[in-house]
């Protein structure tokens, strides 16, 4: 049962482009996607799914499960980084503890977009605030992130930084407002507003080219993953067995949340994705600028070369699997 | 044909704002700028996979000698904190 | 009503994806759209309109009112830059002057593109041979503007220049062939010659992309106009003036000469946009060279950062409805 | 009937598109198509044509024809550069004929998109397979044409190369695992082993944009073949000729190995595209590492601005008329 | 291993053509070009937004000592109408 | 703030990896790369068109004084197979 669930993960399209790229990467191809072509790619994803939330959750109203969906996944976004930094500080010093834990409880929005097609596949449906909850579970793990650094740096060494970066406002802003978070939304909003007239004429860009888009994107990620695999070889057992057993503890919760709540099987796969999956993009690049103290090539590769391919490739159809175990 | 200083920096693209407002602050307000700079230097390897958020930048600038000290005592909590190069030579301006 | 007009407007994605890329600069977000996908963005629209309207004539065929419409075009395309240059020279030396009466003589594809997408919104038709007028409509002015300039400058001044530049035929040559232009003709052109067969095959492509990819490009003009903005702070009020006020002047000539020769609404607005709409690509690359004494962010930032907006957003629903009043 | 067929050819929009390419540098116009845009159509037309002969090869399944066409498709591309050395050799030096040999031992996918662009329109019928002789094609000749180079060369002067590119296995690697082949071959892989259901949902990217994303390509070649023509002034009548007559010589013997296979009319065009087709991609980034004593801007420009053109635009047709002859 | 002149322009990318015109010219036919540069001069902000026909490249070339002045003289009336940087220094060509 | 050799090369991008792997061989494992160049040289014209197989990259690093003849060594062979250029100059580094 189980198996066949992978298998039919891993025998979409998109999927199997991820392979491609690592072995590509492995027989020493030459095959590359140069920039900024990836950026076109994320642009489009980033632009198609908001849009698509919006207008799905115009056809489906703001009922109370978005409201709770909405505040539960905050909270995890809050709460994951919290406990994650305890974890990491047991091995690693206080700015790659801060760094790895705002990336874990942080979103990968290429692996919601990887479940949403697999749920699509499948013919199991989700509803379009679930991008909402994407949205607002970017950024709240920055911040708390760097709570945590500020909170256990000895107060003289983080002065500097302070001066610098303009304190606590800037990083709030810096958090919200990244490029990526910012065109998910305003694609969400335009959904919204411009409503079924406004779907219809960019559904053929926005739906019927995902697919194709998002094999592209994987490919390129499995170049990227493949490559940055390298930089985890130094790194020890605790880091390896963080990246891959991290995400299945949060995925859990999340279910265990998405039951308490009510959510339906479509819902509460994606709740689960969102909570065990990392960040490789807005997260790092706030933490490059906030604790420059922290090794980004450790907290990139962690979430893109480790946690990324496992949630694609087994973790999603194992968060689905016990989903359905338990819904039934 | 003034002998100036030529002043080259590779710094984080991040960094690049920060960077430009010290040069203008010290009064070098002419500059160049290449982007998409990879590499490789003290604080690991700099790349443009992904969102491009580990890319360098390469900036030419000018100056009159002795300037160029001024620019480095400005730059220099940054290069220390984000990392960067700050190399100077000398060279003769027909126009710049 | 007119309020009615305008709010439809502004609520098309496409409109709405410009103020996107506005706030994103103004609330200091880091989304950009990096280079050359700007440009894929528009060779993509350029192709797109071009092959349309080829394909278009096609289907109505080559009637007087078309042949009308583009002598009108040339000649509007030939006395806008000229008045404007007599109104502009009231305050700003000759080269200025000639450079941003080139621009306001020549067109915008993209305002055009937008009030072809607020026509098909509303269900309103429009011939093809407006992008033929749009063509023609693209260089005239800046041979007009180049020579006002060197009608008015003292003879010693310019001497350098024609050595360099090798003269009239050199400038009328790059005026005619630059690479908008030559992109949007040559698909026209084609979309003409290969009749419904072409059209079949490239309509997936040309057309039911057209609304995504106008979004983005729109997103990227905003991003660049939020910019531009502050190039125009120094200018005084009466550029900013000028920005506002011709398009208005320069579109309601457009509906006159629209009515007198018995243009249909939907080639009226189209006429009216031409008219109004400033150049901020074509006309500025050429001025850049052929008038490098004039300040290209002075030109470029009134085309780009004021008229452009300012038509996108209201110009547009404004014509249709004076349009709209007086052809009924 | 023969002049209808080059006509019907010509009238094509992605044709066109080249010529409007080739336009553009003669009248000197700036259009440009700036990278990494050309290697997006690229990267998408090798998708996008492996994909879909995937998907036809489960369609149709593995006939004893597949098998027979795969094995002729190899023997050619190991025989052609075998002849074209010892033509080649009577006037140029051994480097040049060598790599040479191997461009026109390779194919051009371009030229194989072009024919079956040409094919559909006619709705003439063709296997799948023949993406896989495709991607068969494209490597042997560098081997070989590296080989033809090692046998001829005085033992001292080849020495340092083999050191420094690692001998046989490294070219037998880079060969088999460039960019190009490896994208084509894992595309028809995936296309094969996601059957029906990975092919809905890609179609709509794969096979609705292509016609579009072709225009764009060829009219990038136009560009690119109009500017390398200047590189061929200097060759002489023996280059020149070899280049129009090469192909045509290669696709009528691969004509009569199609009708001793007993191909159909579909298979047999596209089997003489290939045979009569010649690399400017993945053969002259080897030969530029394995053989740098040749000169890139002779034999890329060959290929590419005499070559590519010629069977583009008479070719093509003129294999047609052949087969359609030669078949009834 | 000859002590040469390092050329470096910096110029409005429109002008690249008549550059390197005048570059061979005067038979400094070995030069290496980088695009989309940007930067500020005494022209203003050059950037590559829109069309891009606003931005630099970047020229690096070689020449033996004096013949830098030839060059300088064959470009001077370009950048002095449309501006661009034009800086000599010395360098050690072990292949150039 | 050591006063050092700056080196500068322009090579086939296609040549890439096997330079950096000499480049670190030797202990230069700091340098930045600017792709995408395109030129003139010897061995013809460099373009990025088609798949850009013909285009250069640049390299930027730095060594002390005397080190730039172990580099030269070491790249020599390449250098002379696929073409490229070699300069050293003089500068300080403040940072790098
Ligand atoms: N010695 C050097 N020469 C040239 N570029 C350097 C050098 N050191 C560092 N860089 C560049 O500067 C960036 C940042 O350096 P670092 O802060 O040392 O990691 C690197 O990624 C390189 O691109
Ligand atoms: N002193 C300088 N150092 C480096 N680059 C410069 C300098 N001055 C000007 N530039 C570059 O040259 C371009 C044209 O300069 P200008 O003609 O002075 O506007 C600018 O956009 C800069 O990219
Ligand atoms: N003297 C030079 N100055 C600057 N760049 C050069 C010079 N000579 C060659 N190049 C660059 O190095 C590349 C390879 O040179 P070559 O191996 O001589 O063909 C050329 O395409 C140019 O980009
Ligand atoms: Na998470
Ligand atoms: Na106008
Ligand atoms: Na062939």
């Amino acid at each position: 049962m189980e198996f066949n669930l992978i298998l039919s993960n891993i025998l979409n399209p998109p999927v199997l482009f991820f392979f491609v790229g690592l072995l590509a990467v492995w027989v020493k191809s030459d095959l590359e996607i140069p920039q900024p072509l990836p950026k076109l790619f994320s642009l489009y994803l980033l632009f198609a799914i908001g849009f698509k939330g919006g207008h799905e959750i115009v056809e489906s109203g703001f009922t109370p499960e978005v409201g709770a969906t909405l505040v539960a996944a905050v909270l995890m976004a809050c709460v994951v980084p919290i406990y994650s930094f305890f974890i990491l500080k047991l091995k690693l010093d206080i700015y790659n503890a801060g760094a790895i834990a705002a990336t874990y409880g942080s979103i990968s929005a290429v692996t919601f977009i990887t479940a949403s097609a697999l749920l699509t596949n499948l013919e199991i449906s989700f509803g379009g605030h679930m991008v909402a909850a994407l949205a607002l579970m970017e950024s709240p793990a920055i911040v708390v992130g760097i709570f945590l650094v500020r909170m256990f740096v000895p107060q003289g060494e983080a002065s500097l930084e302070e001066s610098e970066k303009g304190g606590w406002s800037e990083v709030l802003r810096e958090a919200c407002l990244n490029g990526s978070v910012f065109l998910l939304v305003s694609s969400l909003v335009i959904g919204l507003v411009t409503g079924n007239s406004g779907w219809v004429k960019i559904k053929p860009f926005s739906d019927e080219l995902f697919y194709g888009v998002l094999c592209f994107f994987l490919l390129d990620m499995g170049l990227i993953a493949a490559r940055r695999i390298n930089d985890l070889k130094k790194a020890g057992a605790f880091v390896i067995g963080f990246s891959v057993a991290m995400p299945v503890l949060n995925a859990v919760i999340g279910i265990g949340l998405s039951r308490l709540l009510g959510l339906s099987v479509g819902n509460a796969l994606l709740f689960a994705v969102l909570c065990g999956s990392a960040s490789y993009i807005a997260v790092p690049a706030a933490m490059r600028m906030s604790v420059p103290e922290a090794n980004p090539s450790l907290y990139i590769s962690m979430a893109l070369a480790l946690t990324f391919p496992f949630n694609i490739i087994v973790g999603i159809p194992i968060y689905l699997q016990i989903i359905k175990l338990v819904w039934n | 044909m003034d002998t100036i200083k030529r002043i080259e920096l590779v710094i984080p693209a991040i960094e690049l704002k920060p960077v430009l407002r010290r040069l203008e602050k010290v009064g070098m307000d002419k500059y160049s700028i290449i982007r998409d700079v990879i590499g490789r230097g003290e604080f690991g390897e700099s790349t443009d996979d992904l969102d491009g958020q580990l890319s360098s930048v390469y900036i030419l600038t000018t100056c009159p000698a002795g300037e160029e000290e001024t620019l480095y005592l400005e730059l220099q909590p940054l290069l220390q904190k984000f990392g960067g190069v700050f190399l100077v030579s000398d060279a003769v301006c027909y126009r710049c």
